[in-house]
């Protein structure tokens, strides 16, 4: 009986039917995917590079030759020997395993724990988010490398000291991203819609905060990944770094360092411009991210 | 008004005390779990092992930990910072002459840093162009993966050596503020990229802002409503960026001073943590837990002055 | 002092705004508007042609998306990323601002000639300067005036459009204001240098009605003082408290106009029928319109 | 299309809740047709001004009733305290003195699975309310499976019957809340409120961001639901012509005191309280030959349907 | 920067920087490089080691006598020295200083050395003599010792702290300011009893740790002598206008320690075939490029008793696999060396051992640590390899053997041969030079051949100077000899 009374559909009319307008779609999104696709690309090609360093070098990364030490770029030495005459693009190429995998590894692990902890604080009241927040403010009141640098000394040399120190002390800026969205979203209506619908306040966290506030912790990771190589160089120079003789960039930069007063720049500046790319790779993925992540809000 | 924000700056200080406890604490029982002896360091290496275990015995570190730990806490609270080990000098006068040094350098380099950070961001956000974006992309890139020892090397080496316009580790008997332009550049140059990044952004929400079309529309010239309203606001967030560098600011100190040669307090903590020198290392972490609680709170009061909602907010 | 500094600068500019010459204030003329959208360039508004009279207030009425903001922009000037101008042009007071003659448009009318009112106060004022302020920064740009000066117009104005304790509030932020408020502010700073034509952007939407009503009144006054008012809604029944003429626009294009009794008695576009029928003054079941009539709507994904 | 959940229980032999909800004989029975009455209610909101803690009274000593079947008008204007009231009904603000009787039952404080389900919600911004990630199968999913209204393999089926409930196309249901209109959206919200059969629909603006011919769709279909289902509505609004064209009762609502109460018409025409008058001196008038002619057409229809 | 070139010249201000920071005045209690050749400008003793390290010279001592049991000295003092307060020195001062050195306390390093004396006599205001409990070939070498320098009596009466910081001698500078931990700028003493010395107004030690900086500040002229520069460096800096490189011999030797209490390094066959592995002569090229030459004794190439004529165990892989064969651990085995951190050149001696060593299966780990913890791990036997540089302070090599080789050594590596304690004991108490160095030459063999520790290379002090510095010149033990130091105008 109301199908009768329902007023009819508008006559298509000739003039302003033709076109349809929809609903805003996003914008800039061919353009931001371009930004991704260039980024993972570069980084796509580093990344594959040194998982598949022994197809792209027949030497050993920690084979020494002092006798050919500190040549040129040659046929057989593609980038030259370093100090002790190893080759270094093999270093190069096995060198980026341990780097990328614990700046890769130091990233994620903060960015699950601080986004939980941040939304965490963020959604509830009372005492756990002070704690939590209270704990944020202290290690980050800690100066940062002075923080790693002592844990790294606690715990030794090595992969997974620098990964348990940089993880120890950089989830907080993902804490108070992830604090600070939750924040804003727990007053978004959606929220409020979800507890209307009965959620319990868990459920309404891990389904529905958690996932629309992890963007911008993302994001911000990527910038991270480059910090956290930036860390192992500096690791590296104080003699915290990676042990020989894995290798490593961190190690190749500052072995190279020795050679700076001496006007030999090359050593430093080869594992310099791999994280130059990275870096690169790193911010296009990160503002592709960004932009469509902001036009999907 | 102002009555209420010394009250909330003197709240903010009252954050200290749990701070500087926080610090000194994880500082002790990390410095405790270290590997090392102090007592060789004082001695040297080709100390007697009694020597070195009667020294130990003088300094207390053969008591419970709880005991030092107390101690420790009691001497803090009573200002009482102790002496050096390894210099043998009190831990207060050794840190009073490094202070200023250090404090130049963040202000020197978060000053460059903003000097660096806004042209590029301003210039990026208002040309709409993408080889402009693009060749601030790689600039950024290029600036956060250049180690800073490499290009501290690289800044001496052109205008300490070849230009001759700075001192490279001057000695002088005050503190020689040419022979820190330098570092506190290198400093800058790894932070800016930070800031770019998040001024460029801000600064663009900001310039497509229907506050700034708003201006426009009351007639307002391009200048005023670039400088006047979007660089204004987009301002704003990047000054919390730039406190919450401050982390990263006295992490590059270490690095800067010790290939700079500059006697500041990231070259002592250093030393100090390679040395065992423990009654340094827990001043010196105390000392920059201080340093970044203050300067978070100015950058939150320049951030009160700048955007007025932030007291509402709280 | 100031009056002579005035015309000074009046006199500098050659297409003063008090140039006499002109028979409609606004004149917008077979304008066409294109849009990005999915990295297509569509068009958005199409040989659109609005003119008002000094005085006249015109409702400009569609429904979202219509393109109707898209017009006022162009008067403006202020096209955001992803809109561009095409043909047509539009001149105030018979100076072309956007056209074949001033492609990149011309701001020179901006303030004095033309102003415009937003939808979203919250938006549109500067959050971080006081209200006051924003409104002496348009003085003071364009009518030369001292700061002292400024300050008392400012008050002024801002007593005028119904702001009590104006010295108080002058010294407000945004957000220490009600809604109402931020939307008189507005008003007022964009009427500070006595606009000849004055473009509002549905700025009573976010109001209650009984604000809402005062807001009128505001602009009514506005329009009796000589400004041309060029007013976008979607409310059919603001447009009736307020214009004397309107043309009704959808998607881009204007399908009816004219006087406000022959549009809203004898309706003749379709599309206009549906909007005055889906007001909700009948008991009862409203009237639905075309646009949102649930059926169709899969047209809009398919559309994509 | 519409799978008629009826006919499958029959079919499964199972009992109880797989049926149509919305079936006459699965309809819930009030135990009393006041359905929901709010007794003396008191919210206060403690705000820092400037440090300083400040209380503010956001509703005074409101009582409110809403019977089976009535859609009942809230107006006042912006802050007057409208959502608060709502709010508090619906389980998201316990910081509330008095009583809140639902179906006979005091509400406590915090509600249970299945108060939660009796009493459900529309928010004012389709834009926001709706989680932006997630389509809408999902949204709905993910409400059912969670309240155990039907089973897992019947879940698709009543999704669809929701769709077809709120008259959206059921290919919408894989779409982002992002691609779809604003009318869409509220539908959409509709039915995720709609899904777990709640007894009560509290509306908070549910049409305030819409445009005035995209409102008259979710009017009409909420009052179509309300005829067919049954279903009680609050609706709150601070547009007087819409309550007045849907709403049996009516409260007026002034800085957080109920200043007004009865039925619509004679609120419209005899305003008692000054606000209220003013209020509707407020709205503005839309004098037009045609729409007058339209609504003369309507009367007899309207009357034939009472 | 040609300003402030013109500037050292017209001023007469020295600026040396150095890897080393200056942290103890106190000549008994300052141990490093770094105090002790701060304090050898302050501070003079009463014997004074020739340049070559040869022996030692009249300090402010101008004469001694030894008695016919060799128990008793007599020393006849140096008339018309003044400490830097103005007052004389007399016996008193030489009394005290020399009681204040030998008595036993936690902090003193060197106390060791001066066991040996027994009591300090006054006999008039210029003559002491000291009693020793047994007769003491090193004493002369011993009391040319830094910690054992000559203060005034009762630190002047000042307190040992307030001495520490602000400290009086004799030497031919004094303290002017002292920023710890940065800089101590040292100020001519115009009083000095050598007529005419110093040259120089002032003499500033900069601690900059980082070498590269420490090269650039020399090519700068922001300092004129570079304490060690980077042997990769030196050929870029020799290249630099206005800068040279100045090699002095010194006593420098870099060896690895082997714990021989642990296995399977107890075991001597498998110490020599480590020792075999390595290729001295690659090191010195690829890690010294030239700077420094292979060693063939564990006694520092330039010091007394040195035997050129020991034979090592020369790089041979053959005879490494050989020896290995034979000992109890023949096949695969794994081993640590500690490196100290921040430390390129032991870091990169490391890796090359641990590539030589990893050809005889061993498996070899790197462990980086601070160096305090290095040094307390091979006091505490905590550790498999090490590697160390040694200097010598005194030119007897007594030290040397006492602290590397004894078996009640603190420092040693676990090793112990009741010959060469026997040896060293003997050689000490020996009147007779011949003799002593026979005895010594016969250490050093038995140790080449057991291998205990290893020595790699003898390290010359490099130092880069600028031209216009004259007279620069560091004694065998890295004493610098500043007092005839002159800054010329540069060209
Ligand atoms: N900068 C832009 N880039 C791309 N598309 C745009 C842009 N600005 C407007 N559009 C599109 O042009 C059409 C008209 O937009 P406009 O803002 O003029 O509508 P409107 O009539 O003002 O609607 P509303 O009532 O919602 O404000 C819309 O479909 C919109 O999506
Ligand atoms: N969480 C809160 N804390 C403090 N004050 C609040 C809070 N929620 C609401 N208020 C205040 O309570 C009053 C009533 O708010 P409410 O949202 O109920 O108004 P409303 O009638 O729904 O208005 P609108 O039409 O704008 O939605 C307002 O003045 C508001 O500022
Ligand atoms: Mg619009
Ligand atoms: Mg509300």
């Amino acid at each position: 009986m109301p199908e009768t009374k329902k007023i009819p559909v508008a006559q298509a009319n000739k003039n302003y039917a033709r076109i349809r307008l929809t609903g805003s779609k996003p914008r800039k999104r061919s353009h931001a995917n371009a930004e991704i696709v260039i980024g993972c690309v570069l980084l796509g090609i580093i990344a594959l590079m040194v998982i598949f360093a022994p197809l792209l070098t027949s030497y050993d990364p920690t084979h020494q030759s002092l006798r050919e030490a500190m040549l040129g770029s040659s046929p057989e030495h593609l980038l030259g020997t370093d100090q002790y005459g190893r080759d270094i693009w093999a270093r190069l190429l096995y060198g980026g395993r341990i780097d990328l995998f614990v700046a890769i590894m130091a990233v994620l692990t903060p960015l699950v724990i601080g986004t939980i902890l941040g939304a965490v604080a963020g959604y509830f009241d009372g005492i756990v988010p002070t704690v939590i927040m209270r704990l944020a403010d202290l290690v980050s009141s800690f100066p940062f490398y002075v923080l790693v640098i002592v844990l790294v000394f606690v715990l030794g040399n090595g992969g997974t000291s620098i990964f348990i120190a940089i993880s120890a002390v950089s989830w907080v800026p993902y804490t108070r991203i992830s604090r600070g969205e939750t924040l804003i979203l727990r007053d978004r209506e959606f929220i409020a819609s979800c507890k209307a619908s009965g959620f319990s306040d868990i459920w309404v966290l891990f389904r529905h905060v958690i996932p629309n506030i992890a963007s911008q912790g993302i994001v911000y990771a990527m910038s991270d990944i480059v910090m956290n190589l930036g860390i192992i160089v500096t690791l590296s120079y104080f003699g915290l770094g990676i042990v020989p003789p894995t290798p490593d960039w961190g190690q190749m930069m500052n072995d190279g360092q020795q050679f700076l007063a001496a006007g030999v720049y090359s050593l430093t500046v080869i594992p310099t411009i791999v994280i130059i790319l990275i870096s690169l790779a790193l911010s296009f993925i990160g503002d592709g991210l960004a932009n469509v992540l902001k036009v999907r809000r | 008004m102002s009555g209420s924000k010394w009250l909330y700056i003197g709240k903010r200080l009252l954050l200290l005390i749990p701070t500087v406890w926080g610090c000194a604490t994880l500082t002790f029982f990390l410095l405790k779990l270290t590997p090392g002896d102090p007592a060789v360091q004082a001695l040297g290496p080709k100390a007697s092992k009694q020597a070195l275990a009667a020294l130990r015995d003088s300094w207390g570190l053969n008591d419970p930990l709880w005991q030092q730990y107390l101690r420790f806490l009691g001497d803090l609270c009573t200002g009482n910072l102790g002496t050096s080990y390894s210099a043998k000098a009190p831990v207060a006068e050794l840190i009073a002459t490094r202070l200023p040094v250090t404090l130049i350098i963040m202000v020197l380099a978060a000053a460059f840093a903003v000097i660096i950070a806004l042209p590029l961001s301003v210039w990026v956000a208002t040309s709409g162009n993408r080889v402009v974006t693009e060749f601030v992309r790689i600039l950024n890139a290029v600036a956060q993966g250049w180690p800073t020892f490499f290009l501290g090397a690289i800044l001496l080496q052109v205008f300490a050596i070849q230009l001759g316009w700075f001192p490279i580790g001057s000695v002088s008997g005050g503190v020689d503020v040419a022979a820190l332009v330098l570092p506190s550049l290198a400093v800058a140059v790894s932070i800016a990229p930070i800031i770019v990044r998040s001024l460029t952004q801000s600064l663009q929400d900001s310039v497509n802002s229907e506050y700034v079309n708003f201006g426009k529309a009351k007639g307002l010239s391009y200048r005023k409503v670039l400088f006047g309203y979007a660089l204004r606001n987009g301002s704003i967030s990047a000054v919390s960026v730039l406190g919450i560098q401050v982390g990263f600011l006295v992490g590059g100190t270490l690095v800067v001073e010790n290939v700079f040669a500059v006697p500041g307090l990231g070259q002592l903590l250093m030393d100090s943590v390679m040395k065992r020198d423990l009654p340094v290392v827990q001043t010196l972490t105390v000392v920059f837990g201080i340093i970044v609680v203050l300067v978070y709170l100015i950058t939150d009061l320049v951030y009160g002055a700048l955007d007025p909602r932030a007291a509402k907010r709280g | 002092m100031s009056a002579t500094e005035t015309t000074a600068t009046a006199a500098t500019k050659p297409a003063a705004v008090d140039n006499p010459g002109y028979e409609y204030a606004l004149e917008i003329v077979d304008l066409c508007i294109d849009v990005d959208k999915h990295g297509e360039r569509v068009p958005a508004v199409k040989n659109l042609t609005i003119r008002v009279r000094p005085g006249e207030s015109h409702g400009l009425v569609g429904e979202s998306g219509s393109g109707k903001s898209l017009t006022l922009r162009a008067v403006m000037g202020l096209f955001s990323k992803g809109a561009y101008y095409r043909s047509g042009y539009i001149k105030v007071c018979g100076r072309e601002v956007l056209g074949p003659n001033a492609p990149h448009y011309d701001p020179s009318m901006r303030g004095r000639g033309v102003a415009m009112a937003f939808q979203e106060p919250a938006v549109a004022l500067n959050p971080i300067m006081k209200v006051g302020w924003q409104i002496v920064d348009a003085l003071r740009e364009q009518e030369h005036l001292s700061r002292a000066e400024a300050r008392k117009r400012a008050i002024e104005l801002m007593d005028s459009v119904g702001i009590t304790n104006p010295e108080d509030r002058f010294d407000a932020y945004p957000f220490e204001l009600s809604g109402g408020m931020r939307q008189r502010v507005m008003i007022a700073a964009s009427i500070a240098c006595k606009p000849k034509v004055l473009l509002c952007d549905e700025p009573t939407t976010a109001l209650d009605v009984t604000i809402q009503e005062q807001i009128l009144r505001i602009f009514r006054s506005i329009a009796d003082s000589g400004t041309a008012l060029l007013y976008v809604t979607h409310d059919l029944a603001v447009v009736s408290q307020l214009c004397e003429t309107l043309s009704v626009i959808y998607h881009g294009e204007i399908v009816e106009e004219g006087t406000l009794r022959k549009v809203f008695d004898t309706p003749e576009d379709d599309y206009t029928r549906q909007l005055l029928s889906s007001t909700p003054y009948l008991k009862g079941r409203m009237k639905a319109a075309a646009s949102d009539s649930a059926k169709n709507v899969d047209n809009a994904k398919k559309g994509d | 299309m519409i799978v008629s959940a009826e006919s499958k229980a029959e079919k499964d032999g199972t009992e109880g809740r797989i049926v149509n909800p919305f079936g006459e004989d699965s309809r819930p029975h009030a135990h009393a047709t006041r359905l929901l009455d709010v007794q003396d209610l008191n919210i206060e909101f403690v705000t820092k001004v400037h440090g300083k803690k400040t209380r503010f009274k956001a509703v005074k000593d409101a009582d409110l009733h809403v019977d089976l079947g009535e859609i009942v008008g809230l107006v006042g204007e912006s802050g007057s305290g409208k959502s608060t009231i709502s709010r508090a009904v619906v389980g998201l603000n316990d910081n509330y003195s008095g009583r809140i009787v639902f179906d006979g039952r005091e509400l406590g404080h915090k509600h249970s699975r299945e108060q939660w389900r009796e009493i459900q919600m529309v928010f004012q911004d389709p834009y926001a309310s709706l989680d932006p990630r997630l389509t809408v199968r999902k949204m709905l999913r993910e409400v059912i499976l969670y309240h155990k209204v039907v089973m897992v393999a019947e879940a698709d089926d009543y999704c669809e019957y929701l769709m077809n409930l709120v008259e959206l196309p059921v290919e919408l249901l894989d779409a982002l809340p992002g691609e779809m209109s604003g009318g869409q959206r509220q539908r959409v919200a509709i039915a995720r409120a709609l899904a777990v059969r709640p007894w009560l629909l509290i509306a908070d603006e549910p049409t305030a961001a819409l445009d005035v011919s995209v409102q008259a769709g979710i009017i009409n279909l909420l009052m179509d639901l309300n005829k067919r289902l049954d279903l009680s509505i609050l609706f709150i609004s601070h547009d007087l012509n819409i309550v007045r064209s849907i709403c049996e009762r009516t409260y007026v609502i002034y800085h957080g005191d109920l200043v007004e109460e009865g039925p619509t018409e004679q609120v419209f025409s005899h305003p008692s309280n000054a606000y209220t008058k003013r209020l509707i001196d407020a709205i503005p008038k839309l004098s037009s030959k045609y729409v007058e002619q339209l609504a003369q057409q309507d009367k007899p229809s309207n009357e034939e349907k009472a | 920067a040609c300003g402030s070139r013109s500037t050292a010249a017209d001023t007469q201000d020295l600026v040396v920087a150095r890897s080393l920071e200056t942290t103890d005045m106190l000549p008994a209690t300052g141990y490093s490089n770094g105090d002790i050749w701060a304090i050898q400008q302050v501070f003079q003793t009463l014997t004074r080691n020739k340049t070559d390290g040869s022996g030692v010279e009249p300090g402010l001592a101008t004469s001694w006598k030894k008695s016919s049991d060799g128990k008793s000295w007599t020393f006849n003092l140096r008339k018309g020295v003044k400490f830097h307060n103005g007052k004389t020195m007399t016996a008193k001062d030489v009394k005290f200083s020399i009681d204040f050195a030998r008595t036993a306390r936690d902090d003193k390093p060197w106390q060791f050395l001066f066991v040996a004396i027994k009591n300090v006599d006054i006999i008039d205001d210029y003559t002491v003599r000291l009693d020793l409990t047994q007769p003491w070939a090193p004493l002369l070498a011993d009391l040319s010792m830094s910690a054992i320098s000559i203060m005034p009596a009762n630190f002047a009466g000042k307190s040992e702290s307030q001495f520490r910081s602000d400290p009086i001698g004799t030497g031919p500078f004094k303290v002017g300011e002292w920023k710890k931990g940065d800089y101590i700028k040292l100020v001519r003493n115009t009083d000095y009893w050598e007529k005419g010395l110093p040259k120089l107004n002032s003499v500033t030690f900069k601690y900059v740790a980082d070498a590269n900086t420490r090269s650039q500040m020399v090519q700068a002229g922001q300092a004129q002598i570079d304490e060690f520069p980077t042997a990769v460096s030196v050929a870029s800096l020799k290249k630099t206008k206005n800068v040279h490189v100045d090699s002095f011999p010194s006593t420098s030797l870099i060896w690895v320690n082997l714990n021989n209490r642990k296995k399977p390094l107890n075991d001597v066959h498998v110490r020599r075939a480590m020792a075999y592995a390595i290729d001295k002569a690659a090191i010195v090229r690829a890690v010294y490029y030239g700077q420094a030459e292979s060693a063939n004794s564990m006694l520092s190439k330039n010091l007394m008793g040195y035997a050129k004529e020991t034979r090592d165990l020369k790089y041979d892989m053959a005879k490494a696999k050989a020896e290995l064969a034979k000992s109890t651990a023949p096949k695969h085995f794994s081993l640590t060396i500690q490196v100290q951190s921040g430390d390129p050149e032991k870091s990169m001696l490391a890796q090359v051992l641990q590539e030589s060593w990893k050809e005889l299966g061993i498996d070899v780990t790197l462990q980086t640590l601070d160096s305090t913890t290095v040094y307390s791990n091979r006091t505490a036997g905590d550790f498999d390899v090490a590697m160390f540089e040694m200097t010598n302070d005194i030119s007897d090599p007594d030290e040397w053997m006492q602290y590397m080789f004894s078996s009640s050594a603190n420092v040693n590596s676990g090793y112990k041969n009741p010959r060469v304690d026997e040896l060293i004991k003997k050689a000490a108490a020996d009147a007779d030079t011949d003799a002593r160095l026979k005895d010594y030459a016969e250490v050093q063999q038995i140790i080449a051949d057991e291998a205990p520790e290893i020595p790699l290379v003898y390290k010359p002090g490099l130092f880069a100077v600028r031209d216009q510095v004259k007279n620069f010149k560091v004694t065998t033990l890295g004493e610098y000899k500043l007092s005839d130091v002159s800054i010329a105008q540069e060209q």
